[in-house]
């Protein structure tokens, strides 16, 4: 990249930067692993990968508090290892072992986690938006002061629950951020081909709801913007709703062929990538360097290797447990 | 009338029986709130919930916007959130537009989460035709949700249970569905002197008999118990099996009625083919193959979708002469 | 009424004023008739009033062609009736005769007309969208040159239902009118009580459609307004949103115990009825008259007593009939 | 392989067979057209509809935005406005969404409206397990529409079938679904010389035998095939009746085949309780009572949203072995 590269402003603590990017990297690295797992054959089923979009899970992460839930699509292998759960019980997750985060029977687009309200690793594109309005609600009557934030891509626009609920959380005024991952396409399917107003924030204004508008690909952008966001939300002042506009470097799922969008396409935004970019930008401030970012790779390369190891070494659930957790069984 | 009813027993509706149950939820747990269209301003669409909004306040008492999707789901959200949400949908052809978050999301939650989310949610809807609603209001679709794990259905015909079973659908950690039949509201019948909780295990026999089993649920037991007194005039001593749950379905209560009367007849007022009464036909073949002279048959909703017009809307459901019908048939052995 | 009554504008043709006028009286009567006969167990099951709102009806009928499709709602009576179905086979239907417009199977929600293309009465609110939508888009398809006119109350704004349509339709840029009836309740639930945004022109245009508010009271703003609509779609514009703000004078339904609203407020409706206000004008015209009103009385009155006749000499369809028209049984 | 093949007769996989029926489809009915999530750029989440766009267009390969409900309902309308519409839905567990318009309008217009308004549309969808998708996309969920009057239920499980039935459901002025098991898009088969449209009135029996019948549908039909290989070893000759048509359902066929071999497993991947499998038990009770010594067995999807993990989704899916067992023990006699 030969255009000058802008340091960090003076307000952003180095070391906090350093954090974002190495949180950054670590999903960074994940996901490039779970593709080698997947053409290895120890990963199944459908995997999509969030590698491109880092920035955006990394900036929002930071202002989800513990009582919070965390309400995510099919592609959300980052959410989940930043909101806390560990690599280990993700990666078991995708062996469809025991040991992971949803014993191996939700696998990649089915990560859950009770500890951190991680609810789900949900497939049906749309369908977390209920869900997610209703945690709200209950955060609302209960006063716990939880935010529920909603995590969906920029198809899911389209479908019916979201126009359901956007309108149930502005209405009820609920603590919901929801959160546009917006990477231009749906599968195939490029957003002004699924949208007739492209221009998405209008959408969720149409609801009376705020809105803006966010870089996707600049952690510190995601990061303030998610900080406002959670202020709105947590003082009662309802729903807040972030169009964080990203990009999908990898393919939709390890089944597309990518037809609908050009190699070159691809390479130029690679070249203005969440952690490209930022590592510049940390190097011109003097807060990362080569060694430094070899410790880092390093380290996130163990703790993957790790999460390998762990999940090779993990038990198949006994067949004799399939018909466990259809129903809870004692009474509450 | 009340002069034929004994002491401590209340002869009550239907109606008042659901809203009394409603009310006692409301009352002892915080944690409970009814959402739904209309539940509140407008007293509720076959108003049980009349007068609950000035009561409980419109925070429990929750008005929605037309959004069955949003608010099913919203329910599913708020049980995932320590509420324990009643939500209302007016009828069951509306549940169609929250079929993906009572299928998708409320009955896979807890297995697809490896056993960590589940999903304490209680949905009430009216089901059944008789009013002359026509095709988009009086279908009965209980299969539909019976047929998937993760679901319980309830199908309470007496006061009683309507009264008891949202207790326990309340205590119970799981998505519960209860079915509520449109003709049953205004009808009457006698509630026990301390009513409560009831249990939602077990079918019950609400009627003793040794010559026939009509095995029914919900609006249609009614017309079971009058088909019964038509029969024991014409000699024939019916036994009448209330399944109360369709899913799970009590397969012992099933398998010994069965076994007594070893002539069986089933109601429902769903379409025929792949209903309820398909899969409890097919249960009794397979677990009292040697017990039956006769194959059982079925009296279901004929399959169309319920239309209008009174003859033709009657022809279509299930009625008293076809019940006795059928249980002669079966008595009379030529299967 | 006090206040001095404008007369009509000089642009605006009497005799076809007077025709508008007794289109709705004509509407109104009829609503009325069929209170009477389901108090009187004639007409069953649900029953749904247009009183009120017959200046919408009127206005927007005057721009429908013979080509183009109406998708309606329950409450589709005077929709009906103003299409050109016959009174004599709407009020057959209304009694379950075989002579009804829906051979007695539909009654009064679900009233259907092959040769108008009235494409029912539907009674799962929302669910006439997709339809409509549809039917615009075989028309674009072909070339028909015919609008779909899809009529439908502001609470079913709130369903995912309509998201999703006016987005196809805006998308693909497909010839439907979309009239929103916006009597301010969906049965008992007040607009602001169902909508966080209760300015629903903002909805439809943040699907980039156009739209347009109208005084639902004033049939000459109906027709003009409808008028309008229809260029557009037809020219090939893509689809156009009305919202007509009216009232609803009766009750929701026949099992409505109006507790959500005051008599008071409806009274103060009804001095602004459609049929009020715009006899006042005609006469203040002098294009209407105590006699020619009679007259025009007269005529319904003798329609409507004609169409009870032919209603009850109706033939009930016999029951061996019941499982005809399940299936289309000729391949076509 | 080809070297197998006999002369005229061309071997091609389900993928391709389903292709060329719809690329007959467009190429001789200006009025039908594909309409579905990524159908076109993408080429289809099956890759079924590879090259169409480039070929017919993006006004006959409509791309939709993610709104199963809108283009569902968009298909209806433009049925009724004279298009014939082959409306894609990626997954069977995603009609959820649009169940409203396929049960509430598609379904009932015609009735409802007495008999002016057909809907002539077609809607496929990819349905089943055994590809590790998880809870939400690898569900059987057939019988729920199969419940419902006013719609045909097909499931192709041959190369000819899938090419075939496409046609005959674009001709018919009735609602059509079409399931297609993920399983068997890259399974090849034989087409004959000439392949064209087929009857959907009539089951088919793809298997002589006189031991035991297995009836089955779909993605099953090949597992019933493979168990008929191992039986056969054993000494069981097994008949395997395909539905094809899981509404209206062939009674004849079935019970000429249990006539046969009075020995009947009905092989099903829907959950068990509610499914069609109860349906075809429940009519061979009924219509074919007097000819079964033994209980009719069912092999079906045990009931539980079907998990990621590989040994517990085999577990949950109707394996080989197990309706080897099944017959066997039909067989047996043990009913
Ligand atoms: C209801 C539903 N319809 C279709 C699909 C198939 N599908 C899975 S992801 C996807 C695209 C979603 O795009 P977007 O919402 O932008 O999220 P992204 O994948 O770009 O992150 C589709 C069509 C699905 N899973 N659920
Ligand atoms: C999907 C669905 N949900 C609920 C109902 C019950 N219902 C019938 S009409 C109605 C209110 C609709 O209000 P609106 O759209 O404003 O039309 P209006 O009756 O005011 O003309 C409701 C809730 C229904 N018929 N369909
Ligand atoms: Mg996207
Ligand atoms: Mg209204």
């Amino acid at each position: 990249m030969s255009e000058a590269v802008e340091p960090l402003p003076d307000d952003v603590d180095g070391e906090y930067a350093l954090k974002l990017f190495a949180e950054m990297l670590r999903v960074r690295r994940f996901e490039e692993k779970c593709a080698e797992m997947y053409s290895a054959g120890k990963i199944r089923g459908f995997l999509h990968l969030y590698i491109g979009e880092e920035a955006v899970g990394s900036g929002v992460m930071q202002s989800v508090a513990s009582e919070d839930a965390v309400v995510a699509t099919y592609r959300e292998h980052g959410h989940a290892l930043l909101r806390g759960i560990s690599m280990n019980a993700v990666m078991a997750e995708m062996y469809g072992k025991q040991e992971g985060c949803s014993r191996g029977r939700g696998g990649s687009m089915h990560l859950f986690d009770k500890a951190t309200h991680f609810i789900g690793g949900n497939a049906i594109v749309g369908g977390g938006f209920p869900v997610a309005v209703g945690y709200a609600l209950a955060a609302k009557m209960q006063n716990t002061g939880a935010v529920a934030w909603c995590i969906f891509g920029e198809g899911a626009m389209a479908e019916g629950e979201f126009h359901e609920s956007l309108n149930l959380a502005a209405l009820w005024q609920l603590p919901v951020v929801f959160c546009c991952e917006n990477n231009y396409y749906a599968m195939g399917t490029a957003l002004d081909r699924s949208e007739s107003e492209t221009h998405l924030v209008d959408k969720a204004r149409s609801y009376k709801m705020d809105a803006e508008v966010v870089d996707g690909m600049d952690v510190l952008a995601t990061e303030a913007a998610a900080r406002r966001a959670a202020a709105h939300a947590r003082s009662g002042n309802g729903p807040y709703f972030l169009e964080f506009q990203t990009y999908r470097f990898r393919a939709h799922s390890m089944f597309d062929a990518e037809r609908y969008r050009s190699k070159e396409e691809v390479h130029e935004h690679e070249l203005q990538g969440p952690l490209r970019i930022f590592a510049a930008r940390l190097q011109a401030t003097g807060v990362l360097d080569d060694d430094k970012r070899a410790v880092l790779e390093a380290e996130v390369a163990s703790e993957i290797d790790a999460a390998v190891t762990f999940a090779e070494a993990g038990t198949l659930e006994p067949v004799s447990e399939l018909r466990r957790f259809v129903y809870v069984e004692d009474r509450s | 009338m009340s002069t034929r009813v004994p002491a401590g027993i209340r002869e009550i509706t239907y109606r008042e029986a659901a809203r009394e149950g409603l009310h006692e939820a409301l009352e002892n747990d915080e944690r409970v709130f009814l959402m739904g269209e209309d539940v509140g301003r407008y007293g509720g669409s076959y108003a049980v919930s009349l007068g609950f909004l000035e009561e409980f306040g419109p925070e429990r008492i929750r008005d929605t916007p037309l959004s069955e999707s949003a608010f099913v789901g919203a329910g599913i959200g708020a049980a995932l959130g320590g509420m324990r949400p009643i939500v209302e949908i007016m009828t069951v052809n509306f549940s169609l537009l929250a079929a993906d978050q009572i299928i998708n999301t409320a009955a896979s939650y807890l297995h697809m989460s490896g056993g960590q989310f589940n999903v304490p949610l209680v949905i009430r809807m009216a089901t059944g035709g008789g009013l002359q609603l026509g095709a988009q209001h009086s279908h009965s679709l209980e299969n539909l949700y019976a047929h998937v794990p993760g679901l319980k259905v309830l199908t309470p015909a007496t006061v009683e249970d309507v009264r008891g079973m949202l207790a326990t659908a309340l205590a119970d950690p799981n998505p519960v569905l209860i079915f509520e039949h449109i003709l049953l509201y205004n009808r009457k019948g006698l509630l026990p002197e301390t009513p409560g909780a009831v249990d939602i295990d077990r079918a019950r026999v609400r009627r003793e008999g040794t010559g026939v089993s009509l095995i029914t649920y919900g609006g249609s037991l009614w017309k079971c118990m009058e088909a019964a007194e038509r029969l024991e005039q014409e000699g024939i001593d019916a036994e009448i099996l209330d399944l109360r749950s369709l899913r799970p379905l009590d397969d012992e209560s099933i398998m010994a009625t069965v076994a007594k009367t070893r002539r069986v007849v089933v109601v429902d007022e769903g379409w025929r083919s792949g209903s309820i009464s398909a899969e409890i036909t097919a249960r009794i073949h397979e677990q009292a193959f040697y017990e039956l002279d006769v194959p059982v048959e079925r009296v279901c909703a004929a399959e169309v979708p319920i239309p209008y017009a009174k003859q033709l809307e009657d022809a279509a459901l299930p009625q008293v002469a076809d019940i006795v019908a059928a249980a002669k048939k079966v008595v009379s052995g030529n299967g």
